[in-house]
């Protein structure tokens, strides 16, 4: 059971940061709205097939019949110019966003992490070259090229996951860098040092798990972020394809019809709104409590 | 101080050349043949073969980055697949229009943003703060395409206050001569006296400037009152406080006056965010700018017009920090 | 009736995520009209905490008031509404010297006008008044080239320097009561004596009360007619300098006097202690204390006179 | 507090400002005289009957993509064919060409040789006469230049002028000449001074062509206006539109907005849903006409499992023929017997329709032994086409039923068509959707490109390929000059094989729907020109 001990060990302080931020974040009303809030769509997208009415609708049934029809008891949200209901689509359009945005941040992990703990790890020559492509990535305006690399790539929302991935895998090597410089010099690294521990071994085993924390919280924070980049390149035609039901597609579609079925744009951009607007919140309240500066004690 | 701003330029310089790179690469990964596009449907072996030429595609890669770092040098962006016209001088003519929005957003987010987040900060954890953070946070969870959309709903469709879209009458546009000095048609017809232009032109701008503008005030108001919160905390500030001056000098006059380094990063920031946002909302709104060019340039897969809006904003991006960085520098006060 | 300055009972906590921490708990201090009075302690015992609830100054809502009051001159400082606070003491009757001179000068305006600000709030002067009471204010405290400095920002002016601009700015309305919160800690040795100097000279030309907060007993000694001991926000020690220093009764004052602690690098220490509500029954040294006994961990020792005079707060002072 | 009423006191007076240029508030449906601040209206209201006659064209996307009439071959349709003329154009109810720059033509025996008379007296917008030499000059130079439709010219060996009024053209082998001359593409002729020493064109050149509208301005991407030609040969009426501006409005809501307020004249691409609403208003006039335009959805015949043509004939079988009809289009068009679409010479009511019967689809899996479906297939359709992706939507619909998943993937039309020709095989799409509308009114341009064997694929994205569907098409266009019941009835047989073979959906012909302002006269949709609209023969009543 040592491996699990260790485990544990290595996740202590993410957990001790997260204990944290949670009771800051749960201090302030507004913000504790918002985790219930995150609690809520979490749950909605697990159990979208039994909340939705019609989740057949989600996949790939039409209702032609019903098309356009505005909101009622039998659809709650309106249906869509095929006649599916429009409240089961943006119920499993929760489960899309947050799945994608998760991949999608996850991808950048798994860039950013590694980068950013060689660069602050090894130092030197690898150190500037990793800060300098992360400079170059970060000089273009956000989603700009996100926009970029899912045109080159071709419309899907696989290759809008990798474009979002690819332009946002930065911030994390910076923050991980950041750390990891830090603590190089601390006491039990220079300790593994000193046994001869292999420089890698110590980036990855030692520098690695104690860089964690905060990266994690950043990047669990910025979904708010990349459900929004999602929904802008599908609503460029650059991310989910018909009939997925995408919030950003949906939006997409619904110019069309927008005039006419006012509940058609509404309610998917609501849903969008509310679950950008709730992870923003936490994330600035985070960025607050993380920051040493505006902490409160 | 001449050091930083040497190496801080140096920087920049790295930094265009890696944006020039990847621009590049992303276009040549890219599984379609430009030289087949240019010559276009039904072209003979031949004439793709004319065309891979013409296009220098068959030079070895490193040869045709060369050329483009040449070029771009010059300000040459190269040429449209699809109209074949210079990029440079599309991008030119779409540019004013977009200019102009990018400016009343940025004036929105600097007299709306500003005063939020003082008001915010001062207020931190009262009523209005939450309120005033609930505001600015909001308006940067906002989808732009879809507020674009809601507010013509309800300020076009709804109350009939406000054009659809479009940047002017095309009424006015036929019947009067729009004055063209520096090609922004509202500068240029309050300076030439047009006032039914000009007015015409604000009764356009107001749905795609409010939508626009939206996110970087948010973004201002929420900088500004971090800046300030961080700034208040400072000894000055509480040393301030204990000689006795009142909390609206300490606040409006100090506090603020020590933010203007980070606020003008962030409004710097925000003019970046605020382009890109352009290119959801032009076609929205049908303004003629450059986010429209880029949208029809997606759609039509015009390779170099992507390639060369997208270099074009990564290089006023990285011009604008860069400037940003160097008036805060410059400014020794600031630099502490 | 309290004296001229006197605390009492006063009890301050802060709130934090793992639960209350009190940082402040003193019985009792008085300083008299035209004393100096010393204040000891580590770094995080306390000192600037209590300056601040002196001045009102702070930072709510995170911190809280439970008890006690701040006698000044016959008003109870701690039942003054912010408003009037602000409208008479701060700036007016009390004034703060803070310790880091690099940071208490706003880096974004000049001397000048960071002096002309206050003059102008504190005594209505405009224009050439102004100007003039600007420069006076400078040559007080003694600054060469006052003039020029004036236009300088802090900056370009040395730590020396930036502290006599602030005393200026301190003392510019007339104040008669001065917090000097660790005033040379930041300072080169060399520039320090002529800092004390001048706060010693001003408080004897101006006819001012000093409550002078320092982690260094020499200098209270030298310079600080009555002087306390603070730990942990608690007052252990509390009298005439000569006694506390000279003949030490608590064992921690021992401490202090014996290795004069220098390591900065502690500072942070008390804010990462946790004082739980079990732990507070006793004596906050008691864990350091190599004389305690259990009374020590059941019981909180108060103030009492001791046989040579001072006031201490400890069972053990009398069995040594 | 203070503050606060501050704050309020400077939100209220933006307020008014705001509603003070917003003018009438409560008249959104109002036509034109777009609402403008109070006061300069009311010294507008004397000018207003002098107000010229302009004429606004709603486009969906860019006005052109190049001002060579030799290169265009997509948007710029709209604008070429006001501004230059062909020698002839096709009349779709008369199904025959009729005079236009030529007063008349001839055609020898053996249909190798055609003979243009070129009208008299017609100049062009610069002042210069047209004459023989302009015709072979353009046609030549299109030609040569090889960029856009300029294939249709592929028969002609070469041109002569015969004398000023006179031009001689031939043929390497017979084809229907006239066709060609009338399309809407790459037979325009202008005039040799538009043409730099390079032979390119010069970039917003003025006084081109011939047709009744020059060139005023132009904001490239997003509109370009043209003005009357006081002294074309058509002639002029006060009522005639003297400008018309062709702007790109990319949202479909907004056009639908500016045909309400009376901003547009005309509009294209109006969602069918709008279309019944659209009626109902007073002030708008919706005209459905037939168009030459269909949807079909090419199968890929040479790949798993569809390369199986009991598979492709079970899809045909499942496809929702009306459902798509009438959801997508809003009954707003027909099913299609077989490629040529209804109006067109070659469609024939006497062709078999695959009818929606997901039973007998069942029963043609089963046969191809795939009883129980469970494969997957890639649909592309271009992006941003709302009908295309409805119908696929609906299509996948009817899919699931035979559990086969259908991908749908809608692309840029470049990316949808690079991937067709991809080089990886395996890449290529399972169905191809597009609309399809004639280069020239003749069923050879709906079935060659489309079907008939292509070595590298362009158009023929079903990759179909049979000698006998070839040859019956090849000889019945060279027939159409000179025996057109033949060729017509060949061109017939033709799409019987296709349907046999299945090898494409052929989902509807669908019908013109335009919309244009209530008061507008004179207004007739020419199939063979799709989304062309001719200003000269419009007025406002």
């Amino acid at each position: 059971m040592r491996w699990l001990s260790d485990f544990i060990k290595t996740l202590q302080p993410t957990i001790r940061e997260w204990r944290l931020s949670f009771y800051l974040l749960n201090r302030n009303w507004l913000q504790r709205v918002a985790l219930i809030v995150i609690a809520l769509l979490v749950l909605i997208a697990i159990f979208a097939p039994l909340i939705s009415p019609y989740p057949s609708h989600a996949i790939s049934a039409t209702n032609p019949k019903d098309k356009l029809l505005p909101p009622s008891s039998r659809y709650l949200f309106g249906t869509d110019e095929l006649g599916r209901d429009l409240f089961s689509r943006v119920i499993f359009g929760t489960r899309i966003s947050l799945q994608t945005a998760l991949i999608a941040v996850g991808l950048a992990l798994l860039i950013g992490v590694p980068l950013g703990a060689i660069a602050g790890g090894l130092g030197g020559a690898a150190d500037e070259i990793i800060m300098r492509i992360t400079d170059i990535f970060l000089s273009f305006p956000p989603l700009l090229l996100a926009i970029a690399i899912s045109a080159f790539l071709g419309p899907s929302l696989q290759n809008a996951m990798l474009a979002i991935a690819v332009s946002w895998w930065p911030w994390y090597t910076r923050i991980i860098r950041g750390q990891a410089v830090s603590i190089r010099e601390r006491q039990f690294v220079r300790a593994a040092r000193a046994i001869g521990t292999p420089t890698f071994r110590i980036i990855f085993s030692h520098i690695l798990p104690n860089t964690m924390a905060p990266v994690i919280v950043q990047a669990s924070m910025d979904i708010g972020g990349v459900i929004l980049t999602i929904a802008a390149l599908s609503f460029l035609g650059l991310g989910a394809q018909p009939p997925t039901p995408e919030w950003g597609l949906l939006i997409s579609t619904s110019r069309t019809y927008f005039l006419n079925a006012w509940w058609y744009s509404t309610f998917p951009g609501i849903a969008i709104f509310v679950t950008v607007l709730v992870f923003n919140l936490i994330g600035d309240g985070v960025r607050e409590v993380l920051d040493p500066r505006t902490r409160k004690f | 101080m001449k050091k930083f701003i040497l190496r801080r330029l140096l920087l920049g310089i790295i930094v265009l050349l890696g944006v020039a790179l990847l621009t590049f690469f992303l276009a040549r990964v890219v599984p379609s043949d430009p030289a087949a596009k240019w010559a276009g449907p039904r072209a003979t072996p031949e004439q793709i073969a004319r065309a891979t030429i013409e296009l220098g595609l068959d030079k070895p890669l490193y040869v045709q980055f060369g050329k483009y770092l040449l070029d771009l040098l010059q300000g040459n962006l190269g040429y449209s697949l699809r109209t074949r016209r210079p990029i440079t001088l599309e991008l030119q003519e779409s540019l004013p229009a977009t200019i102009e929005l990018v400016l009343i957003s940025t004036i929105a987010a600097v007299f709306v943003g500003i005063p939020l987040g003082v008001i915010s900060a001062k207020r931190k954890d009262q009523l209005i703060d939450h309120l005033s953070r609930l505001f600015s946070i909001g308006v940067v969870s906002l989808p732009t395409f879809w507020i674009g959309l809601i507010l013509q709903l309800v300020f076009f469709r709804v109350l009939g206050l406000f054009p659809m879209g479009g940047q002017l009458s095309t009424e006015i546009k036929i019947t009067m001569d729009i004055p063209k000095v520096t090609g922004f048609i509202m500068f240029d017809s309050l300076v030439t006296g047009n006032f039914r232009i000009f007015l015409d032109a604000l009764w356009h701008i107001v749905l795609p400037g409010i939508t626009i503008g939206m996110y970087p005030v948010g973004l201002v108001a929420r900088m500004t009152r971090s800046a300030l919160l961080e700034i208040l905390n400072e000894d000055y500030i509480t040393a301030a406080r204990s000689y006795g001056l009142s909390e609206r000098i300490v606040l409006w006059s100090y506090a603020l006056k020590n933010s203007i380094g980070p606020t003008s990063t962030v409004v710097a920031l925000s003019i970046g965010y605020t382009l890109v946002n352009t290119f959801l909302t032009e076609s929205i709104f049908t303004w003629p700018g450059i986010g429209n060019y880029i949208a029809s340039a997606v759609i039509g897969l015009d390779y170099p017009a992507i390639m060369g809006v997208t270099i074009f904003s990564a290089f006023s991006y990285v011009v604008l920090n860069l400037i940003a960085d160097i008036i805060i520098a410059l400014d020794p006060r600031v630099r502490v | 009736m309290p004296g001229y300055f006197e605390i009492q009972n006063l009890s301050v906590g802060f709130r934090t995520f793992e639960g209350e921490r009190r940082v402040l708990d003193i019985e009792r201090l008085v300083i008299g009209r035209g004393e100096t009075y010393g204040l000891v302690g580590e770094s995080g015992a306390g000192k600037t905490v209590l300056a601040l609830t002196i001045l009102g100054l702070l930072p709510k809502p995170a911190a809280v008031v439970h008890s006690g009051s701040i006698w000044f001159d016959g008003q109870d400082l701690l039942q003054k509404g912010e408003k009037e606070l602000y409208a008479r003491y701060r700036g007016k009757r009390l004034a703060m010297i803070f310790q880091d001179p690099m940071s208490t000068l706003n880096p974004v305006f000049t001397v000048g006008q960071q002096i002309a600000r206050v003059v102008e709030k504190q005594q209505g002067l405009r224009g050439a008044a102004v100007a003039k009471r600007s420069l006076e204010l400078l040559e007080m405290v003694k600054l060469p080239d006052a003039q020029s400095t004036l236009k300088k920002y802090p900056h370009e002016l040395s730590g020396g320097q930036r502290q006599r601009v602030i005393i200026a700015i301190a003392l510019s309305c007339g104040a008669e009561f001065l917090i000097a919160d660790e005033p040379t800690r930041n300072l080169d040795v060399t520039i320090q004596a002529g800092i004390l100097k001048l706060i010693g000279d001003l408080q004897k030309d101006l006819g001012i009360s000093v409550l002078f907060i320092a982690n260094n007993v020499g200098l209270v000694n030298v310079f600080c007619k009555n002087a306390g001991i603070l730990y942990h926000g608690k007052l252990v020690e509390d009298g005439p300098s000569e006694l506390v220093i000279r003949a030490a009764k608590h064992p921690y004052t021992q401490t202090l006097i014996s290795a004069i602690p220098r390591d900065k690098s502690e500072k942070l220490k008390f804010a990462s202690t946790v004082i739980k509500p079990e732990a507070q029954r006793g004596c906050p040294y008691y864990s350091r204390c190599n004389l305690a006994e259990s009374i020590c961990f059941d019981r909180m020792p108060m103030l009492e006179t001791s046989s040579s005079g001072q006031k201490v707060a400890c069972f053990m002072a009398e069995k040594q | 507090m203070k503050k606060l009423i501050h704050l309020i006191v400077v939100l209220l007076f933006v307020a008014a400002l705001i509603s003070a240029c917003g003018g009438k508030p409560q008249e959104p449906a109002q036509p034109a005289e777009p609402q403008k601040p109070a006061e300069p209206a009311q010294q507008e209201k004397p000018a207003e009957a002098a107000k010229p006659q302009f004429a606004v064209y709603a486009l969906n996307s860019e006005p052109l993509t190049s001002w060579d009439p030799a290169i265009e071959f997509s948007n710029g349709i709209h604008l070429h064919n006001n501004m230059y003329e062909q020698l002839v154009r096709y009349e779709p109810l008369e199904k025959k060409v009729k005079p236009l720059l030529a007063e008349s033509y001839t055609v020898s025996e053996d249909g190798l040789t055609w003979t243009f008379k070129i009208r008299q007296g017609v100049k062009f917008q610069n002042g210069d006469p047209l004459t023989a030499e302009d015709v072979k000059y353009s046609i030549d130079r299109t030609m040569q230049i090889g960029a856009g439709a300029s294939y249709i010219w592929s028969a002609v060996e070469n041109i002569t002028v015969k004398d000023p009024q006179t031009v001689e053209f031939k043929l390497s082998y017979q084809t229907p000449l006239d066709l060609v001359a009338s399309t809407g593409y790459a037979a325009f002729i202008y005039s040799k001074k538009c043409v730099n020493e390079n032979n390119e064109w010069i970039e917003e050149a003025k006084g081109c062509g011939t047709g009744p509208y020059m060139l005023k301005s132009a904001k490239w991407g997003d509109e370009v206006i043209v003005e009357k030609f006081a002294d074309y040969w058509g002639g002029w009426a006060d009522k005639h539109f003297s400008t018309v501006v062709f702007k790109k409005v990319a949202e479909p809501a907004t056009r639908r907005q500016m045909i309400e307020t009376g901003e547009a004249t005309v509009a294209v691409e109006l969602p069918y849903t709008d279309v019944d609403i659209l009626k109902n208003n007073p002030n708008v006039a919706v005209s459905v006409d037939p168009s030459f335009q269909n949807l079909i959805g090419m199968f890929n015949t040479k790949k798993p499992p569809l390369d199986n043509v009991k598979v492709r004939q079970a899809l045909a079988y499942a496809f929702p023929y009306q459902e798509v009809i009438d959801t997508v289009i809003g009954g707003y068009g027909r099913q299609s017997y077989g490629m040529v679409p209804y109006g067109l010479w070659g469609w024939s009511d006497k062709l078999p329709q695959y009818k929606t019967n997901i039973d007998k689809a069942k029963e043609l899996l089963a046969e191809a032994g795939m009883a129980d479906g469970g494969f997957k297939l890639l649909l592309t359709y271009t992006a941003g086409n709302e009908a295309e992706k409805s119908a696929a939507e609906l299509y996948k619909a009817e899919l699931a039923k035979l559990n086969i998943e259908l991908e749908i993937r809608g692309m840029p039309w470049d990316s949808q068509w690079e991937l067709a020709k991809s080089t990886d095989l395996a890449a290529r799409q399972d169905i191809f959707v597009m609309y399809w509308w004639p280069d020239l009114p003749s069923p050879y341009s709906f079935l060659f490109s489309t079907f008939h064997s292509e070595e590298e694929p362009l158009f023929n994205l079903a990759y179909y390929s049979n000698p006998e569907f070839d040859s019956l098409i090849d000889q019945a266009n060279q027939l159409t000059a000179t025996d057109f019941a033949k060729a017509e009835s060949m061109f017939v047989e033709a799409q019987k094989i296709l349907l046999e073979d299945a090898a494409s959906l052929f989902i509807y012909d669908r019908q013109d729907i335009w919309v244009t302002v209530g008061n507008l006269r004179g207004f007739k949709f020419n199939p063979a020109y799709p989304t062309v609209v001719f200003f000269h023969d419009l007025y406002l009543e």
